[in-house]
């Protein structure tokens, strides 16, 4: 983990409020995993004073670069859609830990909702080059706000969708087509991230659902490295005993059986 | 000339005045990959209980406006798994280890304080009487002066390392508390812990914290921090600690000025891991800059 | 669908929530350039006693963090002035004025209730019993529950319009206060005034204040604000007047939400003079997007 | 007095840290007058959340436009000193007196320390469209830091100048040569803005120099409209009670006479 300053390269808007950003940041692409995310100071510390997290959506370890998909959602990100290539970002990173992908894993399903995919996209690029076979199941409120339809496909990922308004694919959410899916395909493990709500009805199909499942959680964060204990699930273990976790340093990937929603 | 930094608290050598406030630094361990920890003056970790405890419901944090909320309480693994698993690690540092004890009854405390006198590696207790989170137990010793001086004399007697009183800034007269503890035996005093304060989400109609009310952290409470610190410091003989905000050496030495023998820094470690260190070296540079050979020359320096 | 935007507050009918809290707004006229006074709830004038008052000794003013220090105190031209120079002006409008009423003895705050009672153009007072600036008097009434009361009684007895009694946040307990003023004859109190804060000028080493502590106001306080608010809405049957760091109609509501029948705007009239309207027009477009008829109905409709 | 927006036409660094901004805002420019000021919001009003007084430097009626003036200080002036053309600025404005001239004055004596120069070309331009005779006094830290030597000769004004260091002019204060300086010159009227030090100094000398003395005074300002009481200075009035005044609402410009330095 380094606190330390990155080049932004380039930022750009890509559609609705969704924003691409490339960091050049070598110490930290160096050792970084799809699923860990970066802590970005926002501002000159007296607006949006907390640091805001993001996930790692691309990682160039040649180049020494990361990617960034963001969606304007406060004065935070808005600030962070008006940096321009060539200024730097205080970061600290890479935070939390990555998925876990076991070695035999052949067939998995991800399923994102809404920006979600910008962590899901970097773990489809990684388990394509360990060429994992990926069934990816994309929500979102319409197909304006979809993202990154084509270089799924050219990734060789089946891809399926679902929009709120049925403006394509199935007229709903991802749950709703979610068990069908499994069920017709060989599947050796689930990665979700995306809204609560989303996650929440995963968790509560995933006994029926019978294989291992991981989700990315978010939380508002302070330090984002586990020394505050302000970004905590509710988590139960074995026994069913219920106590509190960090999303930032013990997650924010847990497995779905864990997690309180 | 040689720059003297250190600074002597209740008999515990500071090589810096600079430290982190407790629940802000976790347990060390979670910033030794960001700075040397070797460089702070002591390490406050994050409030111990006797057994494990889970803490607020969240969400846990709000941000506000130079400021954030935190409802966290008292999470933590308890005494036992802090003398095994977190204090290893932090005595392998030349730092002074400062304690930060908290509990729901004086007897909690007092079993607290027993249990670490004799480990390796504890160089003093900071009781914390103020947090402004947890109902049963800390609030009503924060807030009433009777509770106040129970908790330290028990404390004091119990204790065989010096004994530090956290104090809470939620009260009319904080001096009167900084009295009777100090009367109470305790051998300094820290403040301000957090003022208590709340967020409404205007969308749901809800409080933003899953606790509803909070602890307000930041430089937006700097001034009201420095003030009780001042108020404090020239009522009693003890040294005291100042926090509450601090973000920069300039912070760092209004509470000096003011009577702090010692400055603690709060959430702004999660703003900028590195500050601290920053702080130590702005501190430096400003005191050469003065021509002041020790920085203990600035304690209660203030001008009229 | 018709808005209805008015809110009542101890019998004062007030067009909408909104009005300026004392001592930001001048008399009224020093802010008819910049606004339309007629579309106030209320305006609440800077305090007045009975003789002339200098204040506090210059500076007067540190900027904070998301707020500022100021050590005023109460300079005013006296009652006499008051009436003859500044009331007139305020009378071409068609908001109630709301007199703030300062003074260092009980005697004193009745003198002036008295030659207000029947003045035209003077629709309630407010008694400043929470000045942090002043040493004799002010301080001493806000913190001391009993003289809080007496006062409060003392004035309720010669009032013939609604007394509002401004409580100081630097207490323990603020409902304690808020509960013994409505048991004295208050018909309602307003809150938060300042809470005392001090600022260091490292380079001279001295107080950056000439008066040493100043209080603390702006959005810093917003939270602490927020929280007496929803203490003392739960504890009292009158209304509640909610202040302290309002600069947006989102700060505004959620005052509302924790208890207030109302709230005023203090030091960001220095920073946005048009504030108070923005805040009137974002508050209509909330209850408008949130199809809700009334401003009344948000009031302590925070949901748990 | 309004509320308004103004659009930066220029802003450009002259010399050291004195910076010279064109601002387009017809409404105050159309009533504004030498010696007044407007208060401007620096930032998004969380950081240097109190507005900035900063003098009228400059007047232009016909093109709606005024000219400032300033020194980067801190924050505030910091972020001032960024801004673009085509820009805005929320500001108030004009506030304050300006400075009084009555029309049989012939020969008068401005008197300029360090930035205090803005407000005072502002008056010698007005002086000089009147005919008045203007002899200027002009004090900095050393010759870097002189403003508008040029100008005010071109305007035809009899200019005298002292150096802290010596680098110019005479070495040491304008106070040490204004009496020299009232004495060997019929002069109607003194005006004088510039650092605390040197104002108080012309308070003292000021009845022995026999003629009417005007100061303009700075305080930092809360609402700047006289409304809060936060800017005030101690005045004396003729009976020789103390009372105070309000810099930006009575001031900034006063009869030295009264002043309490
Ligand atoms: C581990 C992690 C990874 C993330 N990765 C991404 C990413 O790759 N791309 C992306 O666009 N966003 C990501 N987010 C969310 C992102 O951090 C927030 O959108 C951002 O902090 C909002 O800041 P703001 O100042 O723009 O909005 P604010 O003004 O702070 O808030 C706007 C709204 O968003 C809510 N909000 C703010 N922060 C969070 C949070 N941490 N969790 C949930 N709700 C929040 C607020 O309550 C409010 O309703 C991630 C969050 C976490 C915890
Ligand atoms: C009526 C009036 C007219 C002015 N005209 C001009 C002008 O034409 N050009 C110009 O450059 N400056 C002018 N000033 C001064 C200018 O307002 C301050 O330099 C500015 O507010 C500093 O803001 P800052 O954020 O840059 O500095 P800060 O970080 O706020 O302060 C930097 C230093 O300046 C001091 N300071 C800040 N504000 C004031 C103040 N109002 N009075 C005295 N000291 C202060 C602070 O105490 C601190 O030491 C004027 C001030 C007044 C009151
Ligand atoms: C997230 C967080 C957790 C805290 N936890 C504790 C704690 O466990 N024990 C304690 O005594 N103080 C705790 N505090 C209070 C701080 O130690 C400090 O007194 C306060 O935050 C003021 O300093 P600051 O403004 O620099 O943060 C906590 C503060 C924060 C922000
Ligand atoms: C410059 C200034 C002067 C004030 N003067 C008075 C006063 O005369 N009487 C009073 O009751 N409150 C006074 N107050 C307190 C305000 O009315 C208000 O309670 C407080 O500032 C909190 O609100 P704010 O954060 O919105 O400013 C003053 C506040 C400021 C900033
Ligand atoms: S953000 Fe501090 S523990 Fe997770
Ligand atoms: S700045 Fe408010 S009265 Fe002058």
């Amino acid at each position: 983990m380094f606190q330390t300053e990155g080049t932004i390269l380039t930022n750009r808007r890509i559609k609705a409020s969704y924003y691409h950003l490339c960091l050049e940041v070598p110490a930290v692409a160096g050792i970084a995993q799809p699923g860990q995310f970066i802590h970005i100071k926002c501002g000159d510390g007296f607006r949006h004073l907390l640091r805001r997290p993001v996930s790692i959506h691309g990682i160039d370890r040649s180049r020494g670069c990361l990617e960034l998909l963001f969606e304007v959602k406060g004065s935070g990100t808005a600030w962070l859609a008006e940096r321009k290539g060539g200024e730097s970002l205080d970061l600290l990173g890479p935070l939390g830990n990555g998925f876990p992908i076991e070695p035999g894993y052949q067939n998995v399903l991800l399923v994102a909702g809404g920006i979600g995919i910008a962590p899901m996209f970097c773990l489809a690029r990684e388990l394509r080059l360990r060429q994992v076979e990926v069934i990816m199941l994309m929500g979102a409120k319409n197909k304006e706000w979809l993202l990154l339809e084509k270089e799924l496909k050219d990734l060789g990922i089946v891809l399926h969708i679902a929009t709120d308004d049925g403006s394509l694919g199935h007229h709903g959410f991802v749950t709703d087509i979610l068990p069908h899916l499994v069920s017709q395909n060989t599947v050796d493990c689930l990665y979700a991230c995306g809204p609560q709500g989303m996650l929440a009805g995963i968790g509560k199909m995933a006994p029926a659902l019978d294989l291992s499942c991981y989700v990315s959680l978010e939380e508002r964060m302070a330090c984002g490295v586990g020394a505050c204990r302000g970004c905590v699930v509710g988590i139960k273990d074995s026994a069913g005993n219920i106590g509190y976790k960090n999303v930032c340093s013990d997650g924010p990937v847990f497995a779905v059986e864990e997690v309180v929603f | 000339m040689t720059l003297d930094m250190s600074v002597n608290i209740a008999g515990l050598h500071l090589k810096n005045p600079i430290m982190p406030a407790s629940g802000t630094f976790g347990f060390g361990e979670e910033y030794a990959d960001f700075i040397d920890l070797n460089r702070l003056g002591a390490i406050v970790v994050k409030s111990v209980t006797l057994a494990p405890r889970a803490g607020n419901p969240p969400p846990r944090l709000a941000e506000t406006a130079a400021g954030m909320l935190n409802s966290i309480a008292w999470q933590n693994p308890g005494i036992e798994v802090f003398i095994r698993d977190k204090l290893p690690f932090l005595r392998r540092f030349d730092v002074p280890v400062i304690v930060n004890v908290a509990g729901s009854s004086i007897e909690e405390y007092v079993e607290v304080v027993e249990r670490l006198n004799d480990i390796e590696g504890v160089a003093a207790f900071e009781l914390n009487i103020s947090c402004p989170n947890v109902h049963e137990g800390g609030v009503a010793f924060g807030t009433s002066v009777k509770l106040a001086s129970q908790v330290t004399a028990a404390a004091a007697q119990a204790a065989k390392l010096p004994l530090i009183i956290k104090l809470s800034p939620n009260v009319t007269a904080v001096e009167e508390f900084a009295l009777a503890v100090e009367a109470a035996g305790a051998q300094a005093v820290s403040l301000i812990n957090c003022p208590t304060g709340m967020a409404i989400d205007i969308q749901s109609r809800r409080p933003v914290l899953g606790n509803i009310v909070g602890g307000l952290s930041g430089p937006a409470i700097k001034p009201i921090a420095l003030y009780q610190v001042w108020r404090v410091a020239q009522a009693v003989k003890i040294p005291v600690i100042g926090m509450g905000g601090i973000a920069s050496a300039t912070d760092a030495i209004e509470f000096l000025l003011a009577g702090a023998s010692a400055v603690a820094v709060g959430m702004n470690n999660f703003i900028d891991p590195r500050n601290m260190l920053t702080i130590i070296d702005d501190l430096e540079r400003y005191l050469k800059e003065h021509r002041i050979d020790a920085v203990s020359e600035l304690i209660g320096a203030l001008r009229k």
